[in-house]
């Protein structure tokens, strides 16, 4: 049983291969990691998980349908969300706001033209669970234009949760955050880690290493290898090419 | 008495707007600040050329200022969309520029009179005019809208000779080098065209550079006139235009109004400048005639067409209350130094339009 | 339809695309770089005809007056730029529109109350005002130099953009002028530079159109917008783009004028022809300007992304 | 946007409204009816120009084309009138359908484009429609077409000066107050967020695109209404309502209010329309100072009028910053 | 020596009504390498904005070599010196990677000359982006576009280079790189201010350590010191 797979997945930008004849098999439940040296082609990757890029050739499969032919929003709408590495928040609403739209979206209730959003009962306690999930609870009210770096990455991965997805994609969700506050990053992914099927690409090897189930290192667009996180730390081309000093 | 004068004092066409009110206030100064007798204001509106903005100034003369009478009312589209709220009101209105066909015919109002022209006079007098002078092969051009339309319908009405093609250039083209090159192709006798105020700037010039100007005889009218002509100079030199004014004309009344016009705007006046002119002029007669009382004012301009002393010489109005009157045909031409305009002709003369007869006016 | 008409006509269209260029050329430059929405750049461009026909008046002597509208409108341009455009960069394009906007309204009563609303009297420059005999069909020697200036700018511009130092710094500063300055670079100077180049091309167009249009109060607004439809078509941004698309609805709009209305009336009948070809003539750049955006929202030539 | 009355940015304009609501009284009472007739014009604007913020300030649609429903308003009232069709709700009917179905014609090609070429396919398909109208001789051309029988609602006729102020007054209104509501409800929170990052809104579920669509039909319909409340007011149609400067017009007023604001169309048809009349008593080169006003407000306005009443309101409350957290003591433990 | 290259003193800063800094100061010294701690919002960002002259200091001084330059325009601080890396990447996406490179480039000064940055030695530096050259920012994955950040303020061939979480996503190899370059950097005499989560490199690499809380300076003092305070890294750092 695969909760996410794809089949021989290539892009190509001009000459550029950037991805490679991807295959990737992730169980339901599970945390996958993709690591990789910079410009591997992770976040092309993910952008063609999440819809935004157009594979050139290959098939992707969610809980077994093709879901090649979807849109970002259908993807999103089935349960597929994901948090960008640049990151991309409403600065002109406040924190809850922005959680609660993405709340919007999964219940499919955008199309209301009276009622105020915050109004309903439901989609905020669930954006608020968001927020608190991540962290921010303090600054809720708070315009996310005024957020600190690592604060909007916070609520970067609070919208992604505010949705509540089935499958997560997150695009180094820990990137520019302090050592405290990736902490708590980590405790909150340990805590989703059954109730989603997460597919996590980070830098931070402490993340990695403490969360994933198993690990896939991608290398000039092509998987070297996918194994549990020892596995990753013996493996020497690993260490060569990415890892370094840091897997011990 | 309290007359509103509306006219375009912005945009492309200001100037001759600006012609028409100098015409008007010289002959106000000249009767003393007073029209018929009574002490006289004007109010100066500008239209913009806007159909809604010249509804609106129309609205506010009638019911803020409670004007005696409206004169000006800018071009046939203005006039047009104001029609409707002066017919309601019944106020005088003297238009001194405009005279669209369906005001002449179907829709012509009692109170609402026309001391320029109907749209298609000038340019028939043309279509008489080459027709006579024997053209065998003329080439029509007009910007494409509906003054343009009826333009070159007028001088069809009384040419008869061959059309080679008729073209209609999009409103405001500020170029015409590709249509010149059609018409140089199409070496007809001779070429008509109507196209007024920056239009027509463009088109004479362009067509004088493309070497063109001695070789094609040039009609036009409403082109080459005092407003376009000091921005045309020698590029106007041997073209011909029909109009029933113009500054050359030589009766007594127009010398003095030249004189004075002259003396006071340091310019000389433009056929606009003549009706706004005599429209103070007929007002003057009308209002005397009325006494002060409004309902007779209509009566009283339609009588006083016939009285007063126009400028342009014999003038009365017709049943759907547009000029009755001669139309010219006028040359361009460099007499030492300096350009001057002549009479060539008088092609039609005590001219009636062919609208009237749809009007129900008695 | 004879070839050498057709050759005229193509001429034609190459020449009022290039007019079009010249006053393109500064709009894309000031929009796609800096991304200033410049509404007034046609009131420059009519400044510059008046300060062009009024220095030739004086000084009989045209590249006197072509210097004379250069000057006037960069300096111009410069003085809008510190006092005003300089507040603005960092607002939504609106806050440009909306402070543009202003200024052509001032500028055209300005100028109607200063030299009043008849137009002015450009003379074409005596060497220039031949025709040249293209086989057996005269054409206007002015419209070629028209030609030659703007394939001039045309290069000077492209290599300022995409060649010099300055023209990265530009776009840099475009996308994010506060780092550019604490990476040591003065892009305030910068940017009041390239808006006064902009503006002296305005200016240079209005000193080439005096002679050919009439030089009046409110001649900008209409070209203005015919101007931006050659950016948008060629690319926000891209000089060369706006040559090429300056060019093209060039061609459309003047063949488009002459031939449609020929053509309808092969298929219709000659009323019907007359009444809708102009009207299709008129439209005919727009509707080129809708099909391109519809196919390649990017423009044609757009300026590096694609 | 819940109102809190003391703002000014709230109050001001509620005050407008009042005030507006009582201008045909107090014309009748001078006997100056062109007053009632002025401000309806003002009132109709200012219906255009909410309609328009909703595609522009809500939407990020920044439409340059918007004067084109505006004329397809009154054509949709001079058209049937012609044929002697009076009734206002065929009126009605008609603009609109033929609103809506324009409006999703266009919407669907633009919304392909975004930005600068935006703004000029809205605009290329408005100079279609000029164009169009202008050669359609049998309709006046661009002469325009006068109105000859005026909307009449059963009983209820929009001929009389006093009933289409009315109308007006409450289409406004009643628009307004929807836009202060939509301002928060979901749809409005959705397409402001698609204004700010559209990528994101997709992520999350919604589509962008269909959301600003829907948004511009409805502003193209709203805008047709106000086309429909002119020509009866000037009983007149003319294809000059559809001219570009008349869209430039729409977004000056915009802007000038507030853009993205709830009053700001409101404030900004009144300031624009209403100094342009002052300035046109004064002087008849008012452009002189129209011009440079215009200019002023864009420089010191980031919002428009409303916000500048809005600072005005802010800088009371303001100077409270973060004062807690007492300064933790500063060990030096260098060595 | 014992004049600072750069000296801070009371400095205040507020974004419109909401106060961020309240009392920073702290001293470089040419050639020294300073870090400042804390957790996110704790306004590290901030005062690099301060010392840019990005955001205009509310209160307090700052002092480049010498010369006051508060309420001077950002140019003019930068040219005396200072090259910034700022946080999240902000390279010019639609400038070409040699373009992002060569358009802010100023040649070294005499006094750095010997191993002055041209484009060659930030090529052989990172070998990734030479192979990009021609692409567009924009095109560049988020760890390229690091690198380029830091290739293109060294090209200014600063005296002092801000780096505010320079190693972010960057893979952990390269990281290795950074901070190694950092160390060489160090050694040419090249003074930073360092801002990075990863306290154990920071301890290795600089000779003073400013810890911000709440927009305060709350402890400072060198490497050891500072590893013989667990409970200070603990207390505000949370590690
Ligand atoms: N639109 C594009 N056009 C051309 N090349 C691209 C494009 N997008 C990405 N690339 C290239 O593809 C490669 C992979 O980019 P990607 O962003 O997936 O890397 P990544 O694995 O996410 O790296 P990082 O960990 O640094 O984010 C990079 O070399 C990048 O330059
Ligand atoms: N543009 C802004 N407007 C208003 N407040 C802001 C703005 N930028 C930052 N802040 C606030 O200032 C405080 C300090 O921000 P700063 O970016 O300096 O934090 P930092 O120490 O750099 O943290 P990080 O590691 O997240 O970058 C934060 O509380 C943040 O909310
Ligand atoms: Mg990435
Ligand atoms: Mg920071």
């Amino acid at each position: 049983m695969v909760a996410l797979q794809t089949e021989g997945l290539v892009k190509r930008f001009g000459a550029l291969l950037v991805t490679d004849h991807v295959s990737l098999d992730i169980r339901p439940g599970e945390l996958h990691a993709v690591i990789g040296p910079n410009g591997a082609g992770k976040t092309t990757l993910i952008n063609q998980l999440s819809g935004e890029l157009q594979p050139s050739e290959g098939r992707i499969r969610l809980d077994g349908h093709d879901i090649g032919a979807l849109s970002v929003a259908q993807r999103a709408r089935a349960g597929l969300l994901r948090s960008y590495q640049i990151t991309s928040i409403f600065d002109e609403f406040s924190v809850r706001e922005n959680a609660t739209l993405a709340t919007l979206g999964a219940k499919r209730n955008a199309w209301r033209f009276w009622r105020p959003m915050l109004a309903d009962a439901a989609v905020r306690s669930a954006a608020d669970e968001a927020i608190a999930a991540a962290g921010l609870t303090a600054q809720a009210d708070i315009p996310a234009g005024e957020l600190a770096y690592g604060q909007r990455r916070q609520l970067e991965l609070a919208m992604a949760l505010a949705a509540q997805p089935k499958f997560l994609l997150l695009d180094e969700p820990m990137a520019g955050m302090s050592v405290q506050e990736s902490a708590a990053v980590i405790a909150l992914l340990h805590s989703l880690k059954r109730r989603y099927t997460i597919l996590l690409v980070e830098h931070d090897m402490d993340a990695v290493f403490s969360l994933a189930d198993r690990i896939t290192v991608l290398v000039y667009g092509r998987v070297l290898f996918t194994g549990t996180p020892a596995e990753i730390r013996a493996h020497p081309e690993v260490r060569a090419v990415y890892l370094g000093e840091e897997a011990d | 008495a309290t007359i509103g004068f509306m006219a375009p004092l912005s945009g492309p066409q200001a100037l001759v707007g600006q012609d028409q009110i100098d015409g008007f206030m010289l002959a106000v100064e000249q009767f003393g600040g007073k029209l018929g007798g009574q002490p006289t204001t004007v109010l100066k509106e500008d239209d913009q050329l806007k159909p809604e903005i010249g509804q609106q100034i129309v609205r506010k003369l009638i019911d803020k200022d409670k004007v005696d009478a409206i004169v000006g009312l800018s071009f046939s589209n203005v006039l047009m969309a104001s029609l409707p709220r002066l017919a309601e009101s019944g106020v005088v209105a003297i238009t001194t520029n405009a005279g669209p066909s369906p005001l002449a015919g179907a829709q012509c109002k009692a109170n609402v009179f026309s001391l320029a022209w109907q749209n298609d006079g000038a340019a028939e007098s043309m279509g008489k005019f080459a027709q006579d002078r024997g053209i065998k092969r003329i080439y029509l051009m007009a910007p494409n809208y509906q003054a343009g339309k009826d333009m070159l319908a007028g001088f069809k009405r009384f040419y008869k000779g061959e059309v080679v093609d008729e073209v209609y250039t999009q409103v405001n083209q500020p170029d015409y080098s590709a249509e010149l090159a059609q018409l140089q192709a199409a070496k007809p006798d001779a070429v008509f065209v109507f196209y007024p105020g920056g239009m027509g700037i463009n088109f004479v010039k362009q067509m004088g550079q493309a070497g063109m100007t001695g070789k094609v005889p040039l009609y036009s009218v409403f082109t080459v006139d005092g407003t376009t002509l000091p921005s045309l100079r020698e590029a106007a030199v041997g073209t011909i235009s029909g109009a029933m004014y113009d500054a050359a004309l030589d009766t007594a009344e127009n010398r003095k109004f030249v004189a004075a016009f002259e003396s006071k705007y340091k310019r000389t006046p433009s056929l606009y400048a003549a009706t706004g002119f005599d429209a103070a002029t007929l007002l003057d007669v009308a209002l005397r005639k009325a006494g002060g009382d409004s309902k007779k004012l209509a009566a009283a301009v339609k009588a006083a067409g016939a009285e007063f002393k126009s400028v342009r010489g014999p003038f009365r109005f017709g049943k759907n209350n547009m000029p009755i009157q001669d139309y010219y045909a006028f040359e361009t031409t460099r007499t030492g130094g300096k350009l001057a305009t002549r009479l060539i002709g008088t092609p039609l003369a005590a001219h009636a339009d062919p609208y009237a007869t749809q009007c129900t006016l008695p | 339809m004879s070839a050498t008409l057709l050759l005229a006509q193509l001429l034609n269209g190459l020449q009022y695309g290039v007019l079009l260029f010249l006053l393109a050329a500064g709009l894309t430059l000031v929009f796609g770089i800096m991304s200033f929405v410049n509404l007034a750049h046609g009131s420059l461009y009519m400044l510059g005809a008046y300060a062009a026909a009024i220095a030739y008046d004086a000084t009989g002597s045209f590249v006197l007056a072509i210097l004379a509208a250069m000057g006037t409108a960069l300096l111009i341009g410069l003085v809008l730029e510190v006092s005003i455009v300089s507040r603005l960069y960092r607002r939504d394009h609106l806050d440009h529109v909306l402070a543009t906007f202003g200024l052509v309204m001032f500028f055209n009563e300005m100028v109607r109350m200063v030299w009043g609303p008849q137009p002015l009297f450009v003379q074409v420059p005596e060497v220039l005002s031949g025709t040249v005999d293209i086989v057996g069909f005269s054409y206007p020697s002015y419209r070629f130099a028209i030609i030659f200036t703007g394939l001039l700018v045309a290069v000077g511009s492209h290599l300022l953009i995409n060649k010099t130092r300055i023209g990265m710094l530009i776009r840099a500063g475009a996308q994010n002028p506060q780092l550019v300055g604490a990476l040591g670079v003065n892009i305030g100077l910068l940017n009041a530079m390239l808006f006064g180049v902009g503006a002296m091309l305005a200016g240079l167009a209005g000193a080439m159109a005096g002679p050919v249009l009439s030089v009046q109060s409110g001649m900008g607004e209409p070209v203005l917008i015919t101007t931006l439809v050659v950016i948008v078509i060629g690319g926000i941004g891209s000089v060369s783009g706006a040559l090429y698309a300056a060019l093209i609805v060039g061609l459309v709009d003047t063949l488009g004028r002459v031939f449609l209305p020929l053509l309808l009336r092969q298929v219709a009948e000659r009323s019907i022809a007359d009444a809708a070809g102009p009207a299709l003539a008129s439209m005919s750049i727009y509707l080129l300007m809708a099909l391109v955006l519809a196919l390649r929202p990017q423009g044609l030539f757009p300026a590096r992304r694609s | 946007m819940t109102l809190n009355l003391t703002r000014p940015a709230t109050a001001i304009p509620l005050l407008l409204f009042i005030g507006l609501a009582t201008v045909p009284f107090i014309a009748s009472a001078l006997e100056q009816p062109f007053w009632t007739s002025f401000f309806a014009r003002i009132v109709i604007y200012a219906i255009a120009a909410t309609a328009l913020n909703l595609a522009l300030g809500y939407g990020g649609l920044v439409s340059f084309g918007h004067a084109l429903f505006l004329g397809l308003g009154s054509y949709a009232v001079a058209l049937p009138a012609f044929h002697g069709i009076e009734s206002g709700w065929v009126h009605l009917a008609l603009c609109l359908v033929v609103c809506s179905v324009g409006a999703l014609v266009i919407g669907a090609i633009s919304l392909r484009t975004s930005g600068m070429a935006f703004i000029m396919i809205t605009l290329a398909f408005a100079q279609m429609g000029y164009f169009l109208l202008v050669s359609l001789k049998q309709y006046g051309g661009d002469d325009g077409l006068a109105v000859s029988t005026t909307s009449a609602f059963g009983s209820v006729n929009l001929g009389s000066s006093h009933v289409l102020y009315a109308a007006a007054w409450a289409v406004l209104a009643m628009v307004t107050w929807w836009m202060a509501r939509l301002r928060s409800a979901p749809f409005g929170m959705a397409l402001r967020g698609a204004r700010q990052n559209a990528r994101r809104i997709n992520a999350i579920g919604l589509q962008a695109q269909k959301l600003q669509l829907v948004a511009f039909i409805i502003s193209g319909a709203i805008s047709g209404v106000a086309g429909l409340l002119l020509a009866n007011l000037n009983a007149y149609a003319s294809p000059s309502s559809m001219a570009w400067t008349v869209s430039g017009e729409l977004i000056v007023m915009v802007v000038l209010g507030g853009i993205g604001t709830v009053f700001g169309p409101l404030v900004g048809a009144l300031l624009f329309l209403g100094l342009e009349e002052v300035l046109k008593g004064l002087t008849e080169h008012w452009m002189a100072i129209f011009g440079p006003l215009i200019v002023l407000m864009a420089l010191v306005g980031r919002r428009g009028a409303v916000g500048l009443l809005e600072s005005l309101g802010n800088w009371k409350r303001s100077t409270a910053g973060h004062a807690e957290s007492a300064a933790p003591v500063i060990a030096d433990g260098g060595a | 020596m014992n004049q600072p290259y750069l000296c801070v003193r009371g400095l205040q800063a507020s974004y419109g009504r909401a106060q961020v800094l309240f009392d920073v100061s702290f001293d470089v010294f040419p050639g020294q390498v300073i870090t400042l701690l804390g957790r996110n919002g704790m306004g590290r960002s901030t005062t690099i904005k301060c010392l840019f002259g990005m955001l205009p200091a509310t209160g307090g001084a700052i002092e480049v070599d010498g010369l006051q330059t508060i309420g001077q325009p950002s140019h003019r601080i930068a040219r005396r010196g200072l090259a910034l890396v700022p946080e999240g990447r902000q390279i010019f996406t639609d400038l070409t990677v040699e373009e992002n490179l060569i358009a802010t480039a100023r040649p070294s000064r005499s006094d750095s000359g010997t191993n002055a940055w041209t484009l060659d030695r930030v090529y052989t530096f990172w070998p990734r982006l030479k192979e990009r050259r021609n692409n567009l920012g924009w095109q560049l994955s988020g760890g390229e576009q690091q690198m380029l950040a830091i290739g293109r303020a060294l090209m200014t061939n600063p005296r002092l280079l801000v780096l505010d979480e320079a190693t972010e996503g960057l893979a952990p190899v390269i990281r290795e790189e950074i901070w190694r370059t950092l160390a060489e950097l160090k050694r040419t005499g090249l003074a930073q201010i360092v801002i990075d989560k990863n306290v154990r490199r920071l301890l290795g690499l600089a000779d003073r350590h400013y810890v911000l809380e709440k927009g305060r300076v709350v402890w400072h003092g060198d490497s050891d010191a500072l590893r013989a305070q667990p409970d200070i890294v603990h207390q505000y750092l949370g590690v």
